[in-house]
């Protein structure tokens, strides 16, 4: 996946949501184990792995990554 | 040829790998990520000395890693000052609220930004008393409400917002001082990189540096936090208006 | 060394400096301005540092914020200004920073006057600032002790990581007297090297952190520990002056300049045949409990408390330990007027008349 | 010996000043020495009082209820401070400001012209050496004149020539009264 | 009236406003906040004002501006923020100007913890402040008690010319339960009008000047008056409830929540038929000394105080009465943790134990 | 026809027909007897409240006639705002000097400011702090030498001498922010003038206003009084400009 | 009778509000009420507690070291006060949160998924209310849930009829489940 | 005289002499009754009355008078 999103972090302020450009971004519908509402990449395709989400996510939640072309 | 996903973003180390005290979409926890972010990029994570006032952001103390001191309420600017002149070579910097570097601690930046101490000061400004249940600040603004201006803040009782940036780059000794609003991701960027620049010139002894960053408090602006970031651009930051205040390294 | 004449203030100034202090933040207020005015030229001397703060509440949190580095700070003022720093004392305190405040005292409360007094003795030894806390209160008489304590203040602070209060009236920092001073200690943090925040130049060592913010169980500990080292204080680090107490009818108990002028009246009652002596507490906090204590109370007569303050403060401290043995009599000045050597003489006859 | 000194006036007239030097000249001298001032809020015309004592033996109280000397300085301080002088005790007093009529008759009272005098020499800030000197010249058990003249001297080395002689000068017009008065 | 259950520091203030007050100023801080937020919103209804001043020291110096001129004026903070406000009350006592200044205490000593402690208790009594001057120290242990005190308080305040001290300790600011309200009086400068500096529309009176600057001499006679009338309030003004001491050969000591918690105590050892009573202090200063000679110490076997702070701060008081007529035993929490029913049940139990 | 003598001048009433306590030449006494003037020009004599600092100015006690208070340190105007708020009809000024005002008091004025409280502050820069003996200020001049900077104010150790009456300007809610130099007859008028009109607008309930008065210290500035007045046109005044920073009414 | 209610959670899931309505609802029955509030400084996700007693008679002691009734809405808390419920006590807890095994079998422990629920009637800030229906009507000696549910409605008389709505169905919906436990 | 200075109030600070366009005024050489040199009017006729020696006296020690024609 091209963001992860660390469910002991996250707070469920959906700011990610709102300020991802591709709209990939949407909360689940049970609560986590802290009793947030985390959200959940709903298409990992989509993603551009511009790192928007995790530049406005106060808590450091989510981590991007860049797909990469290896030779293995 | 395969695909494999290379980490581009992780959270910085200067902050504990916990969740933060910090309500749920409050701006103090996004601060205090970049600030983070700013030391490293500069590789002062060992150096940094981190000054936290009273306020919300005291629980940094349970957020930040790195060298830390708790100041009284309003007097981060005093004790950064101490701090400082025994130990020229750290980068030094304070972190205040509203309240804290607005009211109480007034006379305290002021004197310390007249004084040109050489280190950073950066101001989280969300227009209330956060930590103590969303009284009336000094930068509440006009009409806003508060536990203690239930109809919302009237200039005839309590004047207008206070616009600290403006008011320190008036000062002579002041080296660079800007605002910046945390409520979107350009805002987010920009006030890294000035609070990195902050950091850079501190450590090139250039003088007293200032970073305002506009915040929220949507618990007790009683607003959700995605509500709350709208109201900083419909509000806050028509008063408090983002830009450099000052910075000598335009001006020579 | 060679005794010189030096004012009060600067001698006590010139012992911190030679103490190993380095840094200073403080604000002008009368009677202690030369203590700021000489180490502002002093300290950079040395390669300390002067700071002057927009006030005292600036001043004694620049003093923390010097303290946690380690290095050995100090902040002085008086009356209103102690008032002022009390919240940043109880900081210091409470963040167990080491640190020397001292105050030259004047007549109160309010603005009150700027001529010498006793006034503060409660606040200095009961709360000089919020959460029961509580701090060594050094009373010197003479400038050779003001200089002596000054000098030793600062491993009492960095021993018990605790502020050190230096209470001296108005008369002794205006006065100038001989004084021999100290050795000069090269600074050295080693006895806060494991705690204090400063880092050798490439030094790695995990992150400290220095607040004054406690989870309830360690507060808890803290305030028992508090506790604990007052009572310390108490068994280990009184300073008293028992001045012909052994045989004494009637015992003057006195501190500071009111001391003094005491010593004086109980030389003269002394060649007059009276039995008279004199406890004189040099810690005014711990209080010398134990030689009221070792008082033979079948021959003490009446016990004879003078301050220059009214009222008087520390009566109740003496009556105390006196616990009824004794009558307990005061007498004192204040509002800026001066005891005097006959004032004293007089009223200590008037105690003796009365008593028989 | 010990020997008290009360020295009044108003602020910026030497009180202090002249303290000072009578207790510095006194510790040169190898007795033991102390000094004690007072003085109100005012920085200028407001009242200044000092103590000085001086002795072989350490000095317990520095604040005697009455002095053997005074140097007074003006009309008010002459007026507050009249009980502060002992009985055969010496009075050295500014009789260009003090106006007054000195009516204790168990003491030795010196009018001194001194701001007259200070002003002759031009130097108007001289005046309280004038009243040093004339005291000492009456009392040479106090300090030796000559000894107090040399502990001037030294104290304003690093001054100029001129102003050293000046003092020198003030000193000597005062001790030149004074001496009439030597016991 | 009908009780009502309210909150503490909302009674208190509406205590106050019906008391007479007309203007509060004050700075937020945990665990009095609601009681600024109450007056925002209530002093306006009856022509009063609020300020939110920018820290306690401007806040102080604002009810000091306008206690000049008549007006009963107030202000509230806890711990840190009182001690920011030591010199504006020495001032006030300085000048002689009523004022009600409320303490929600929590625990201490710096920033400390916003849970409820007792840890002022010291401050309150010995020194708000530099100068040696005392304040009237109310310490209400029931939310009723607390009304009744505030609504009063001027009076005394305004009788005295100097301020009075309202202790509440964090869980009396915090607690809800049932109240009366007193009636409204009107504020009128009746008391105050032979000084205060208001002007009647039109009225010509000579110029007046309420300052800090006293000349030495009067500066003396006010302290003398100072200290009488501090003696006057022992006589006169003290209020204690002495509850089943008359046969107890145990006497705990206890005020505010301490006392509250130590009843239930005292009940349940009753109830066990332990002949135990309680000396519960409601004016901290003056402290209820009669109380303590009154007791019949041929049967009191111990007194126990009992403090919601460690170490003890009430205890040389007691001990300064009891005059080792019987041993003094001590309890507390700290730090933010309560006192509970059994824990101080527990410790009265062991101290029982110990002395037989 | 015979000649006869018209008294065309006279010492206000408002000030005791005694000898002022301050030094000789010193301008506290001039902008005493100055705010006396206006204060009768004016009729307020039996309104005026007058709230002194700490500072050679509380010597006022005993010169000024007319309702005194005297307030803590750097907290008149924090006591003036209790008073004026309970007394809005009273003519209400605080006299403050610069150690008062422009340091410990620094948090007080300024949101006394800020708030736009109706009274009046007259703030007499002198550039030391007089009656402590001459320590430096924050308004002491760049190598003006003072008792704890023997070697004259360094930038380095302590910035640029602080601009009240630009500082107070930029803020929104005063109404008139004025500085005036009172050591020649024309600035003495002016400044009579100014302290006039800010109590008109005062009595108007403008707002807010300010007068900063360059005064002098000739005792710890070591110099003659004439001397201190050169020293005033020479230094002080190339510093701290006269002029009128704010003024609402003109603004309308 | 004197009942005692400890009441646990975290910053905003709504503990103090709980004691209050307990409180206010107990006063509007004639009996005495006393409610104390303890919480940490952050406004969020910090810890909160409240001590809620109701009497016939006045009540001395508000600091009871343990309660009969625990309403416990997060697994913090429930580690954390776990001792202080009585012998005998019950035990009212957000399932949803609270994740640890319930081990002692000296209290009767009624289970509620109250976030869950809170959120099935779109009003997750109910949670608290929903607990409290079940308290109630497991044990109705405390406060007849009839009496509470009056008390509620006049609580928020001043709000919209949807949110009165919404609050009475909470504590309905917690009442159904409570009462499997009513004694 | 055009002025007069009140020598219980005079500092002899000199502004007056240093200000007054006709330099009419004058220390005297003998000091005053508190100990200041106190200024005088050297020439009568010369005075203008123009008050500037009032305005900037500290001390308001000066009143100024204006010579009018009467009737009498
Ligand atoms: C001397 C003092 N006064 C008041 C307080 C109470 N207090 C704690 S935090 C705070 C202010 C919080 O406001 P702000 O500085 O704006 O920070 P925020 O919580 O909004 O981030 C106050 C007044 C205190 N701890 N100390
Ligand atoms: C709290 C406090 N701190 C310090 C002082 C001592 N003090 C008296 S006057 C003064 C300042 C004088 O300077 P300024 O305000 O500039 O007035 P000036 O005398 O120069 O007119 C100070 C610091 C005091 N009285 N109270
Ligand atoms: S990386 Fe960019 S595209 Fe991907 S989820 Fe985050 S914001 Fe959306
Ligand atoms: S921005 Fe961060 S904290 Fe907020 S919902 Fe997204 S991941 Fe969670
Ligand atoms: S109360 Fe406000 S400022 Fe404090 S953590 Fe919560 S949202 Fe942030
Ligand atoms: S010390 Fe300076 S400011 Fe004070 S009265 Fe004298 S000249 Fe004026
Ligand atoms: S009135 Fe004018 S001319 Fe006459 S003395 Fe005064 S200044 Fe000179
Ligand atoms: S200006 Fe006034 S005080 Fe100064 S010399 Fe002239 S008359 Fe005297
Ligand atoms: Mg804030
Ligand atoms: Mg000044």
């Amino acid at each position: 996946m091209k963001i992860q999103i660390n469910d002991k972090l996250c707070k469920g302020c959906e700011f990610c949501i709102a300020f991802c450009p591709k709209k990939v971004l949407k909360l689940q519908s049970e609560r986590g184990p802290k009793g947030y509402f985390i959200p959940y990449l709903t298409d990992n395709d989509g993603c551009i792995s511009c790192g928007i989400c995790a530049t406005i996510c106060p808590d450091g939640a989510i981590e991007v990554f860049k797909e990469v072309e290896t030779d293995g | 040829m395969a695909t494999e996903y290379k980490k581009i973003y992780q959270r910085p180390y200067a902050i504990m790998p916990v969740m933060s005290g910090y309500c749920p979409g409050c701006l103090h926890s996004l601060a205090t990520k970049i600030i983070a972010e700013a030391v490293e990029e500069l590789g002062q994570q060992e150096n940094a000395m981190h000054v936290l006032p009273v306020g919300c952001a005291a629980l940094g103390l349970l957020y930040w890693r790195g060298d830390m001191v708790g100041a009284a309420h309003g007097r981060a600017p005093a004790v950064a000052t101490g701090i400082k002149r025994c130990c020229p070579d750290r980068l030094v910097f304070a972190y205040q609220g509203d309240g804290d570097l607005a009211a109480i601690g007034l006379a305290e930046i002021i004197s310390a930004a007249n004084r040109g101490e050489k280190f950073t000061v950066i101001f989280a400004n969300n227009s209330t008393y956060g930590m103590t249940g969303g009284q009336m600040a000094p930068t509440t603004l006009i009409g806003q409400k508060s536990t203690t201006s239930v109809y919302g803040r009237s200039v005839d009782e309590a004047g207008y917002p206070i616009k600290m940036a403006e008011i320190i780059a008036q000062l002579e000794a002041p080296a660079y001082v800007a605002r910046f609003a945390l409520n979107t991701p350009k805002g987010v960027n920009e006030a890294r990189k000035g609070i990195k620049k902050a950091f850079r010139m501190q450590l090139e002894g250039k003088g007293f540096t200032f970073i305002e960053l506009l915040t929220n408090c949507p618990t007790n602006w009683g607003m959700s936090p995605l509500k709350s970031l709208q109201y900083m651009t419909e509000n806050t930051m028509k008063y408090f208006v983002p830009g450099v205040y000052k910075d000598v390294e335009v001006e020579a | 060394m060679a005794k010189i004449l030096m004012k009060g203030c600067e001698a006590v100034a010139e012992a911190a400096v030679r103490g190993g202090c380095r840094f200073f933040a403080g604000y002008p207020i009368t009677p202690q301005n030369e203590i700021p005015e000489y180490l502002s030229r002093r300290l950079p001397e040395v390669g300390g540092h002067f700071v002057q703060g927009e006030s005292e509440v600036a001043s004694v949190n620049m003093v923390y914020g010097a303290s946690t580095m380690g290095i050995r700070a100090m902040t002085s003022s008086s009356g209103p200004g102690i008032s002022l720093k009390a919240e940043g004392i109880s900081y210091l305190a409470s963040c167990k920073l080491p640190a020397l405040i001292v105050n030259v005292s004047r007549g109160g409360p309010g603005l009150g006057s700027i001529q010498p007094a006793q006034s503060y003795y409660l606040q200095a030894t009961k709360a000089l600032g919020h959460g029961g806390f509580r701090v060594m209160v050094f009373a010197p008489y003479s400038l050779q002790e003001a200089v002596d304590l000054t000098y030793e203040a600062f491993e009492y602070a960095e021993r018990d990581r605790n502020p050190v209060f230096l209470l001296m009236d108005g008369c002794l920092g205006a006065i100038m007297e001989l004084v021999e001073l100290p050795e000069m200690k090269e600074p050295t943090d080693e006895n806060t090297k494991k705690w204090n925040l400063s880092k050798k130049e490439g030094e790695k060592r995990p992150p400290r952190a220095l607040t004054p913010i406690y989870p309830e169980v360690i507060l808890e500990m803290e305030n028992k520990l508090r506790g604990e080292l007052y009572k310390k204080w108490e068994k280990e680090d009184v300073k008293v002056e028992e001045f012909m107490t052994e045989d004494a009818e009637y015992i003057v108990v006195a501190y500071g300049i009111a001391a003094r002028v005491a010593k004086e009246a109980v030389l003269t009652l002394r060649e007059q045949g009276c039995k008279i002596g004199m406890i004189r507490p040099i810690t005014l906090y711990p209080f010398p409990k134990q030689s009221f204590h070792k008082l033979d109370y079948d021959k003490v007569k009446a016990i004879i408390d003078i301050e220059l303050t009214i009222p008087a403060q520390m009566r109740d401290d003496i009556a105390l330990e006196v616990m009824n043995r004794a009558p307990i009599f005061e007498y004192g000045r204040s509002g800026g007027n001066l005891l005097d050597d006959d004032g004293v003489y007089d009223a200590i006859m008037k105690v003796i008349k009365e008593v028989g | 010996m010990k020997q008290s000194i009360l020295i009044s006036g108003s602020g910026g007239q030497g009180v202090i000043s002249a303290g000072i030097l009578i207790a510095q000249s006194a510790a040169d001298s190898g007795k033991y020495a102390s000094f004690l001032p007072e003085y109100g809020p005012e920085q200028r015309g407001g009242s200044a009082k000092a103590t000085v004592l001086t002795s072989d033996t350490e000095i317990i109280s520095p604040l005697p209820k009455k002095c053997m000397y005074w140097l007074c300085m003006n009309e008010q301080s002459f007026k507050k401070f009249g009980s502060q002088l002992k009985e055969g005790g010496v009075l050295v007093y500014n009789s260009n400001r003090v106006v007054s009529p000195i009516t204790r008759t168990d003491i030795t009272a010196i009018p001194v012209p001194s701001d007259q005098l200070a002003d002759q020499i031009g130097n108007p800030k001289a005046a309280n050496i004038i009243l040093i000197g004339a005291l000492l010249a009456a009392r040479k058990a106090i300090i030796d004149p000559e000894h107090f003249l040399h502990s001037l001297e030294e104290k304003f080395m690093s001054k100029s020539e001129e102003i050293r002689e000046m003092n020198a000068k003030a000193f000597k017009i005062g001790a030149e009264i004074g001496s009439k008065y030597d016991e």
